[in-house]
C-alpha cells in the first residue's frame, strides 16, 4: 500500500463517520451505529498502525514540495515527512493554512496511542453504554462525537503547520465539550462542559495570540520551517543572537511572550495550574470518553504542542522552558495533594492525570538540545505520555466497570470488591503499580527517566518536588485501590439484585489489552531509538541511585496506604480530625475554583457585563430616547402656540405689528 | 379750534383700550364689546381726517357709516354664535372654544 | 397761546367728550360685571356721537346713536341677559392675562403716540373755522351715498344691504340650528 | 436586454410582487409557492452570476466591474444613471442576499396574519437590498438603500412582537438619521468630487476623480459623514442601539433579512463609498472609527452576556460581529479585507440561521426568555442541534464559517497593528487584542444560552409536548447550515472570488500612512 494514498483516509474516514452517524442517528438503532462506528475506527486504527509501523520499521519515501524524495529514515535518524499538504486558505502570500499529514517520530507515536486508546474505547463504550441501559437513542450521537474527536485528535497530531493544529485544537475542544455534556439533562454535566469549553477557550486565545506573533515575524505557519536548522528562521526573525534576546515588547523579549502564549494554550488543554479547574469537572462525561479524552489523548495535546515546537523553545526561548518546568512541578505537587483528599474515584484519577501530565511538562521543561543527557527529558516525556495513556486509560475503564456495578462514584459506597470483580481488581492493581513507578511496569521506566532528567540537568529542587510527588502518587493511588477493593465490604452487595461482577467481553477486553501493554512495556523496542529530540538514537542512562530512591519512595507511599486503608480502621479519620480545616480546604481543591468563579462571575459578569449592559440601556439607549423626547416635547411646545385661543393670537398679532412698525419707523 | 392731533390721541387711546379689552376679557360678549370700541376708535379717525383734511369730500364719512352698519351686522351674527356656543357648552368664555387645538 | 384762550366752548366740549369716551371705554373693559360694561360702552358710544356732532356731522352722529347706542347695545344687553345666569355675571380675569394685555396695549399706544408726535405733521390742515360754520347738507350725503359717479357709493350701499340681509338670515340660522338638530 | 442581466435581481421580485398582488389573500398556499419559486429563481440567478463571474475573471476580464450596463435616468440638475455592475465583493453579497431571501421566505411561511401584504413588503425589502448591491451609481445605491429601509418600518410595526411600535420607530428613525448624513455626503461627493460640468454619481469615475478634485479637508468631512451614515446601519457603537430593539421585535424572516443582509449594506457601503472613494481621508481619520468599532466588538460581546432574551443576545452578538466587519475594514490590508467580507457572509448566514431557529422556538414556546426554558434538547432535538451548530459557527469553530472570517481578520489586523506599533503607536495593537478577547466572551454567551436553554432538565412541563421542526423550517435551517459549513470547510472558493478584486482595492490604501493618535 502506498502511504500517500492511504494517509488521507486516516483523517477522512472518521470525518465521514461523524457526518454519517450524525445524520443517520434517527435511522439506526444505537447498537447498529456503534457497530458501524467501531468497525470504521478499526479500519482507521489499522491504517494508523500500518503507517506508524512503516515509518518506524519499514522504508518508504515521499516527494516533498521541492521535488526531493524524502525517505523515512536516513541512517539512524528519522526524517520529518509531509505526506500530503493541501492548501486550505491563503491569508497572505506567505501565511497559507494547509491541511496536511506530517509524520515524524512523535506524531507516529501519537498515531499509535490515539489508534489504540480510541479503538479500545470504541469497543468498551459499546458494552458500557449498552449495559448501562440508557440512551439507545443517544448512542449514535455518542459514536458520532467519538468519531469527530478521533478525527480532530488525529488532525491535531498530524498537523503540518501551527494553524492546522489550532484548527484541530478547537475541534477537539468542541468534541470534548459535547462528550462532557453527553448527559445534557444533568445540570452538573452542563456546567462542567461549559466550564471545560470556556476555560480552554480562554487559554486558546493566548495560543492564537502566540501564533499571530510568531507567524507574523517568522512569516510561516509550517512546523518544518519553524523548527528547521535549530529554529534558525525564528532566531533570525526575532533577531535573537547569543548576546541579545532580540525584539522586545514592553521590556520582554517578544519571542518569550509568543512562545509563552503558545504554551498557555497548551496549558489550557493539558490542565496546568491555573487552568486545571475544568478537568476534574469534566469527569461528568461518560467514563469511556473520560478515558479517551481526559486521560489519554486530548489532555496531552499541550505536551505534544511543546514537543512539536521543541526546537523553537529550546533554542529561541529556553527561559520559557524553565517556566514550563516550574509550572509543571508546582502543578504536579498541587494536584497530587488534592488527589489525596478526594473521595470521588473519577476525581482522584482526574487529579492524578493533571499531576502526571505535569510530569511530562516538567520533563520537557528541563530538557534542552545539546547532548544526550540534556535531551533525555524529551524522550522521557514522550515515553511517559505513552505509558500514561495506556495505564491511565485502563484505570479509567476499570473505574467505568466499578461505577457500572456500584452505580456511584463515591468511595464510601465501595469496598471489598475484589471478591466480585477479579479481573478488574487485577487490572486496576497493575495500573496503580504502574503509576506508582514499581518495576517492571511501564510507569517505572518513564517516571524514572523523568526524575533522572530533572536530576542530571541540575534541577535539584524540581527533582525533590517530583520525587515527593511520586510518593504522594503511590499513596493516593493505593488509597483509592484499597478503598475500592478492600477496606470493608459494603453490605448492600449481598442484597443487590445484580451482584457486582466482571463485565462482558467488550468491557474486559480493553482492560486486558491495556494491562498487557502496561506489564510488558519493557519488551517494547526502545523509545530511545527514534523518539528523541534529534530523532536519532540515543543512550538512555539508568541512574540506579535515582531509580532506587524513587522505588523506595513509591513503596513507602504504598506502605502508608496499606496501613491506613487496607482494612477498615479509624486511623484515617483520626488523622483527618486533627486538622479538619486543612482537609476540607484540600478537599475543596484549595478553593481555586472559587477564585475563578470570583473573577468570572462576580467581576466579569457582575461588574463588567452588568455595567456595560446598564450603560447601554441607560446611556446609549437613554441618549437616543432623550433625543426623541426632546423632539417630541419641542413639537408639543410649538403646538402650544396653536392653542385655539383667539386672544393669544391677537396678542401675538398686535405685538408683531408693534414690532414691525417699531422697526420700520425707528 | 382743536388740532387734529387731539382726535388722533383720543382714537389711539380708545383703540388700545379696545385691544386691552379684547385680550384681557374672558367673556365672549365682553370681547365683542371691545371690538366695538376698536371700531369706534377707527371711526373717529376716519371722521376726523375727513373733517380736517378733506372737508369738501365725504369719503371718511361714508366709510364710517358703512363701518357702523357692518358692525351692526357683525354683532348680530356674533351674538347668534355666542348664544349657540352657550347652549352647547354651558358657558361663553373664550376658553370654551378651542376645537382648533387637537 | 395762553391758557384762557384755550378755554373756549369748543375746547371744553371736546375735552369733556374725550374724557367721557376714554373713561367709558376704560371702565367698560375693566369692570367685572358685564351689564356695567354695557352701560359704560353706552357712555362711550354716546360720547363719540357727541364728537361727531361737534364736528358738525349730524347725520353721522344720529346714525351712531341710533344704530350703535340703540341697536347694537340692545343686542348686547339681550345677549348678556340671555347668556348669563343670575349671579354669575361677574368674571374674574387673571392678573397675568391682564398684564399681557396691558403690555400689548400700552406699548402699542406709546408707539403710536410717539410716532404721532415725532412725525405727525398736520400744519397744512385747512383752517378750523372752515368747518365750524359749514354744515354737511343732507342732500350731499344722499347723492354721495346713492349716486353712481366718482366718489359716490351706490354699489357699496347695495352690497351693504345684501350683507345685512345675509346677516339676518345667518343669525337666524345659527341661532335656530340647535333646535333643528333636536 | 442581456446587458441588463443584473437588473433581473430587481425585476424578479417586482414580477413576484405583481403576481402576489393578483393572488387573493386567502390562497396562502399559492402565495407560498410563488415565494418559494421566485426566491429559488433568485438563488439560481445568483449562482449563475457567480459562475459566470468566475469564468470571465479567470478568462482575464480585468474591468473593475463586470456585467456593466448604464442608462441615463435623469439628466437635469443631477446627472443620475442607472448603472449596474458587480465585482467579487458584490457577487458574494448577492449570493448571500439570495440565500437569505430564499431561506427567509421559508421561515416566514408561519406568518398567517395578512400573509400577502407581508410578502409584498418582504419583496420590496429584497428589491432594495439587491438593487443596492448591483448598483454602481451612488445615487441609485442611495435610492435602493432607502427602498430597503421603508418596508422595515411596516414589517416590524405590524407583524412584529413585544414593543413593536417603539422598535419600528426607533429603527426607522435612526436609520433615516443615518441616511441624512449619507445624503449630505453623497451630494458632497457629487458636487465637490467631480470637476464642474462633469458631475457624475458613477462609481468608476468617482474612484479616480474624488481624490484628485476634492480638497483633503472636504474629504475628511465627507468621509466622516458617509462612514457614520453607513455605520449606523452597520451597528457601529454608539449608533447600534436600534439593533437590539429592532431585532427583538421584528418577525423572524425580517430579522433574518435585516441582520443577515441589511446590516451588511452598512459595511459594504462604508467600504465602497466612504473608504474606496476617499482613501486618504480613511487613512487619516480611520482611527476615530477604529476606536468606535473596536469598542463595539467587545462591547456587544459583553452586553450579550447578561441578556435574557434570545433575540437580544443575538442582536448584541450581531453588534459585536458587525463591529468586527468594520473593524477589519479599517485595518486596510488585504487579509483584513478578506476577513471582513468573509465575516459579512458568515455573519449574514449564521445570524439568519439563529433568527430562523429563534423564530421557530418562539413560535412554539411563546417565550424568548432563556430563564423560562430548559432541556429543549429533549423536546425539539433537530432545532436544538441546529442551534448548537449556529452557536458553534458564531463562536468561531473551525469548519464553520465564523472561524475563517475571524482568523483572517485577526491575522490582518495583527499585521496592521505590528506595523503601527513599530511606528510607535499602540492603538491598533490594543484594539486587536481586545477584539481577540471577544472570542472568549462569545463562547461565554453562546454556551450560556446552550447550557440554560437547550441542556439541562426540562424547565417548563408545558413545553414537553411541543413539536420539533416542520418541513419548511428544516429547509430553512439546513440550507443555511450547508452554506455556513460550506464556507467553513472550503473557504478558498470565497477568498478566491474576493481576491479577484481586492488587490486592486487594497492598492488604493497601500501608499497611505495610516494615522493613529497613540
Amino acid at each position: 500500500m502506498e502511504i500517500t494514498s492511504i494517509a488521507p483516509w486516516v483523517l477522512l474516514l472518521p470525518l465521514c463517520m461523524f457526518v454519517f452517524l450524525g445524520l443517520t442517528s434517527h435511522k439506526f438503532s444505537g447498537q447498529t451505529s456503534a457497530k458501524i462506528g467501531t468497525v470504521a475506527f478499526g479500519i482507521v486504527a489499522i491504517l494508523c498502525y500500518y503507517i506508524a509501523g512503516q515509518y518506524f520499521f519499514g522504508s518508504f519515501s515521499v516527494v516533498n514540495e521541492n521535488g526531493y524524495e524524502v525517505f523515512n529514515k536516513t541512517g539512524e535518524v528519522y526524517n520529518q515527512m509531509t505526506i500530503f499538504n493541501m492548501e486550505w486558505m491563503k491569508m497572505t502570500e506567505n501565511l497559507i493554512i494547509h491541511i496536511g499529514f506530517y509524520l515524524d517520530p512523535i506524531s507516529a507515536m501519537m498515531l499509535v496511542v490515539i489508534a489504540t486508546v480510541s479503538l479500545m474505547v470504541h469497543i468498551y463504550s459499546y458494552g458500557y453504554m449498552f449495559e448501562h441501559g440508557h440512551f439507545d437513542e443517544g448512542m449514535s450521537r455518542y459514536y458520532a462525537v467519538l468519531s469527530l474527536f478521533s478525527f480532530a485528535m488525529l488532525g491535531l497530531v498530524l498537523a503540518t503547520n501551527i494553524f492546522q493544529m489550532y484548527i484541530f485544537w478547537e475541534l477537539v475542544g468542541v468534541s470534548s465539550f459535547l462528550l462532557i455534556g453527553y448527559y445534557f439533562f444533568k445540570p452538573a454535566a452542563v456546567s462542567a462542559c461549559k466550564k471545560a469549553f470556556i476555560v480552554t477557550r480562554f487559554a486558546d486565545m493566548f495560543f492564537l495570540i502566540g501564533i499571530l506573533v510568531l507567524s507574523y515575524h517568522a512569516q510561516t505557519f509550517d512546523f518544518d520551517k519553524l523548527n528547521a536548522n535549530n529554529a534558525k528562521l525564528v532566531m533570525d526573525a526575532f533577531q535573537i543572537t547569543a548576546e541579545s534576546k532580540g525584539i522586545a515588547f514592553l521590556g520582554f523579549p517578544l519571542i518569550t511572550i509568543a512562545t509563552f502564549c503558545i504554551f498557555l494554550g497548551g496549558a489550557g488543554k493539558s490542565a496546568m495550574f491555573p487552568f486545571h479547574i475544568w478537568l476534574p469537572d469534566a469527569m461528568e462525561g461518560p467514563t469511556p470518553s473520560s478515558a479517551l479524552i481526559h486521560a489519554a489523548t486530548m489532555v496531552v495535546a499541550g505536551v505534544f504542542l511543546v514537543a512539536r515546537l521543541f526546537p523553537v523553545y529550546s533554542f529561541a526561548a529556553p527561559e520559557v522552558l524553565n517556566a514550563i518546568c516550574y509550572i509543571g512541578a508546582f502543578t504536579a505537587l498541587f494536584a497530587a495533594i488534592i488527589a489525596v483528599a478526594q473521595t470521588d474515584i473519577k476525581r482522584v484519577l482526574a487529579f492524578s492525570t493533571i499531576s502526571q501530565i505535569a510530569y511530562m511538562m516538567v520533563a520537557l521543561g528541563v530538557s534542552r538540545f545539546g547532548n544526550h543527557e540534556t535531551e533525555l527529558g524529551f524522550t522521557a516525556s514522550m515515553m511517559h505520555l505513552f505509558t500514561h495513556a495506556m495505564f491511565k486509560a485502563m484505570l479509567f475503564l476499570c473505574c467505568g466497570c466499578i461505577i457500572h456495578c456500584v452505580e456511584s462514584n463515591e468511595m464510601k459506597h465501595m469496598g471489598g470488591l475484589w471478591k466480585y470483580m477479579k479481573k478488574t481488581w487485577i487490572c486496576f492493581g497493575i495500573g496503580c503499580l504502574a503509576i506508582a513507578g514499581i518495576p517492571p511496569f511501564s510507569g517505572f521506566f518513564s517516571k524514572g527517566e523523568i526524575l533522572t532528567a530533572c536530576f542530571e540537568n541540575g534541577y535539584k529542587a524540581i527533582y525533590i518536588v517530583m520525587t515527593a510527588t511520586a510518593g504522594l502518587t503511590s499513596f493516593y493511588m493505593f488509597r483509592l485501590f484499597f478503598h475500592i477493593f478492600h477496606w470493608q465490604e459494603n453490605e448492600e452487595y449481598a442484597t443487590m439484585k445484580h451482584k457486582p461482577h466482571d463485565q462482558e467481553w467488550q468491557m474486559t477486553l480493553p482492560l486486558i489489552v491495556f494491562a498487557v501493554l502496561t506489564v510488558f512495556f519493557f519488551l517494547f523496542p526502545g523509545f530511545n531509538n527514534g523518539i528523541t529530540a534529534t530523532r536519532g538514537e540515543m543512550e538512555m542512562p539508568t541512574n540506579w541511585f535515582i531509580e532506587g530512591i524513587s522505588i523506595a519512595v513509591a513503596l513507602t507511599g504504598i506502605g502508608i496506604a496499606y496501613v491506613l486503608y487496607f482494612k477498615k480502621n479509624d486511623m484515617p479519620k483520626q488523622i483527618m480530625d486533627k486538622c479538619p480545616e486543612l482537609c476540607s480546604f484540600v478537599y475543596d481543591r484549595m478553593k481555586i475554583d472559587e477564585i475563578w468563579y470570583g473573577i468570572t462571575r462576580s467581576f466579569i459578569f457582575g461588574v463588567i457585563c452588568k455595567s456595560i449592559a446598564w450603560f447601554d440601556h441607560n446611556c446609549i439607549d437613554g441618549f437616543m430616547n432623550f433625543c426623541a423626547w426632546i423632539t417630541k416635547h419641542t413639537s408639543y411646545n410649538t403646538k402650544e402656540a396653536q392653542s385655539g385661543n383667539v386672544q393669544q393670537y391677537v396678542w401675538v398679532f398686535i405685538m408683531g405689528v408693534i414690532t414691525i412698525v417699531f422697526l420700520a419707523v425707528y | 379750534m382743536i388740532p387734529v392731533e387731539f382726535y388722533l390721541v383720543v382714537s389711539t387711546l380708545l383703540f388700545f383700550i379696545g385691544v386691552f379689552g379684547f385680550i384681557a376679557r374672558k367673556n365672549l360678549v365682553g370681547v365683542l364689546m371691545s371690538i366695538e370700541l376698536i371700531l369706534n376708535a377707527v371711526n373717529i379717525n376716519f371722521v376726523a381726517f375727513n373733517r380736517y383734511l378733506f372737508p369738501g369730500q365725504l369719503e371718511g364719512y361714508i366709510y364710517s357709516l358703512f363701518v357702523i352698519v357692518v358692525a351692526a351686522a357683525e354683532t348680530a351674527v356674533a351674538i347668534a354664535i355666542i348664544m349657540n356656543i352657550y347652549r352647547r357648552k354651558g358657558n361663553e368664555t373664550v376658553n370654551s372654544i378651542k376645537e382648533l387645538k387637537n | 397761546m395762553e391758557i384762557v384762550e384755550l378755554l373756549t366752548a369748543n375746547n371744553i366740549i371736546f375735552v369733556l367728550l374725550s374724557m367721557v369716551i376714554l373713561a367709558g371705554g376704560l371702565l367698560s373693559v375693566l369692570t367685572e360685571k358685564l351689564m356695567h360694561a354695557a352701560f359704560y360702552l353706552f357712555l362711550t358710544l354716546v360720547g363719540i356721537a357727541g364728537l361727531y356732532l361737534h364736528m358738525n356731522y349730524e347725520f353721522l352722529a344720529a346714525a351712531q346713536l341710533s344704530v350703535y347706542a340703540g341697536g347694537i347695545l340692545m343686542l348686547f344687553i339681550f345677549a348678556i341677559v340671555l347668556v348669563h345666569r343670575i349671579g354669575e355675571n361677574s368674571e374674574s380675569v387673571s392678573c397675568k392675562k391682564k398684564g399681557w394685555a396691558a403690555i400689548a396695549s400700552f406699548s402699542g399706544a406709546v408707539l403710536v403716540l410717539a410716532t404721532l408726535f415725532i412725525y405727525g405733521n398736520f400744519a397744512n390742515c385747512p383752517a378750523a373755522d372752515a368747518f365750524t360754520e359749514s354744515e354737511v347738507n343732507m342732500k350731499l350725503i344722499g347723492t354721495t351715498l346713492l349716486g353712481t359717479g366718482k366718489n359716490q357709493y351706490l354699489l357699496p350701499f347695495e352690497a351693504t344691504g345684501i350683507l345685512l340681509l345675509a346677516c339676518i338670515i345667518g343669525a337666524l340660522v345659527i341661532a335656530n340650528k340647535e333646535k333643528e338638530e333636536k | 436586454m442581456s446587458e441588463f442581466i443584473l437588473l433581473y435581481f430587481v425585476i424578479i421580485p417586482l414580477v413576484m410582487m405583481g403576481v402576489l398582488y393578483l393572488i387573493p389573500g386567502e390562497k396562502k398556499d399559492l402565495i407560498r409557492k410563488t415565494m418559494a419559486g421566485g426566491s429559488a429563481l433568485l438563488v439560481a440567478l445568483a449562482a449563475y452570476i457567480t459562475i459566470e463571474f468566475i469564468e470571465q475573471r479567470s478568462a482575464g476580464a480585468t474591468a473593475p466591474y463586470l456585467f456593466t450596463a448604464s442608462k441615463v435616468w435623469y439628466e437635469g440638475f443631477l446627472n443620475i444613471h442607472l448603472s449596474l455592475g458587480v465585482d467579487g465583493i458584490s457577487v458574494a453579497m448577492l449570493v448571500l442576499s439570495s440565500v437569505i431571501t430564499f431561506t427567509g421566505s421559508f421561515a416566514s411561511f408561519a406568518v398567517e396574519d395578512k400573509a400577502k401584504e407581508y410578502f409584498l413588503w418582504f419583496l420590496m425589502l429584497s428589491i432594495g437590498v439587491f438593487g443596492f448591491f448591483i448598483s454602481i451609481d451612488l445615487f441609485t445605491m442611495f435610492l435602493f438603500y432607502e427602498v430597503a429601509l421603508i418596508p422595515m418600518y411596516l414589517l416590524i410595526g405590524y407583524w412584529g412582537s413585544n414593543a413593536k411600535e417603539y422598535a419600528a420607530m426607533k429603527l426607522t428613525l435612526m436609520l433615516m438619521g443615518g441616511s441624512a448624513f449619507l445624503m449630505v455626503g453623497i451630494f458632497g461627493i457629487y458636487f465637490m468630487g467631480t470637476p464642474d460640468g462633469a458631475h457624475t454619481f458613477e462609481m468608476v469615475t468617482l474612484m479616480e476623480s474624488v481624490s484628485k478634485n476634492m480638497p483633503i479637508e472636504w474629504q475628511h468631512i465627507f468621509f466622516c459623514l458617509t462612514f457614520v451614515g453607513f455605520g449606523v446601519l452597520g451597528a457601529m457603537f454608539p449608533f447600534h442601539t436600534w439593533s437590539p430593539d429592532g431585532h427583538a421585535s421584528a418577525p423572524t424572516a425580517v430579522s433574518m433579512l435585516h441582520a443577515g443582509v441589511l446590516m451588511k449594506l452598512g459595511g459594504y457601503g462604508c467600504f465602497r463609498v466612504a473608504m474606496c472613494l476617499m482613501p486618504q481621508a480613511s487613512a487619516d481619520l480611520g482611527w476615530i472609527f477604529l476606536i468606535l468599532t473596536g469598542t463595539s466588538v467587545f462591547y456587544g460581546a459583553y452586553s450579550a452576556c447578561v441578556q435574557n432574551d434570545l433575540k437580544y443576545i443575538n442582536a448584541y452578538s450581531s453588534v459585536s460581529h458587525c463591529g468586527m466587519v468594520l473593524f477589519a475594514l479599517l485595518m486596510m490590508n488585504q487579509t483584513a479585507f478578506t476577513g471582513a467580507f468573509l465575516q459579512m457572509l458568515s455573519h449574514g448566514l449564521m445570524t439568519a440561521l439563529f433568527f430562523s431557529l429563534i423564530g421557530s422556538i418562539y413560535g412554539r414556546t411563546h417565550t424568548r426568555d432563556i430563564r423560562l426554558m430548559g432541556g429543549m434538547m429533549n423536546i425539539m432535538p433537530v432545532l436544538c442541534v441546529c442551534y448548537v451548530i449556529a452557536g458553534m459557527a458564531s463562536l468561531g469553530l473551525p469548519g464553520l464559517s465564523g472561524f475563517v472570517a475571524e482568523m483572517n481578520i485577526f491575522v490582518g489586523s495583527f499585521q496592521r497593528s505590528v506595523l503601527s506599533y513599530e511606528e510607535g503607536n499602540w492603538m491598533f495593537l490594543i484594539f486587536t487584542i481586545l477584539a481577540c478577547t471577544s472570542i472568549v466572551i462569545t463562547a461565554v454567551y453562546i454556551l450560556r444560552v446552550v447550557g440554560k436553554m437547550l441542556f439541562g432538565p426540562i424547565q417548563d412541563q408545558h413545553h414537553a409536548s411541543l413539536s420539533d421542526a416542520n418541513y419548511f423550517e428544516k429547509i430553512a435551517a439546513f440550507g443555511l447550515i450547508i452554506c455556513v459549513a460550506g464556507i467553513g470547510m472550503y473557504p478558498s472558493l470565497w477568498t478566491g472570488i474576493l481576491n479577484f478584486d481586492l488587490p486592486r482595492l487594497v492598492s488604493l490604501f497601500a501608499d497611505k500612512t495610516i494615522v493613529a493618535p497613540f
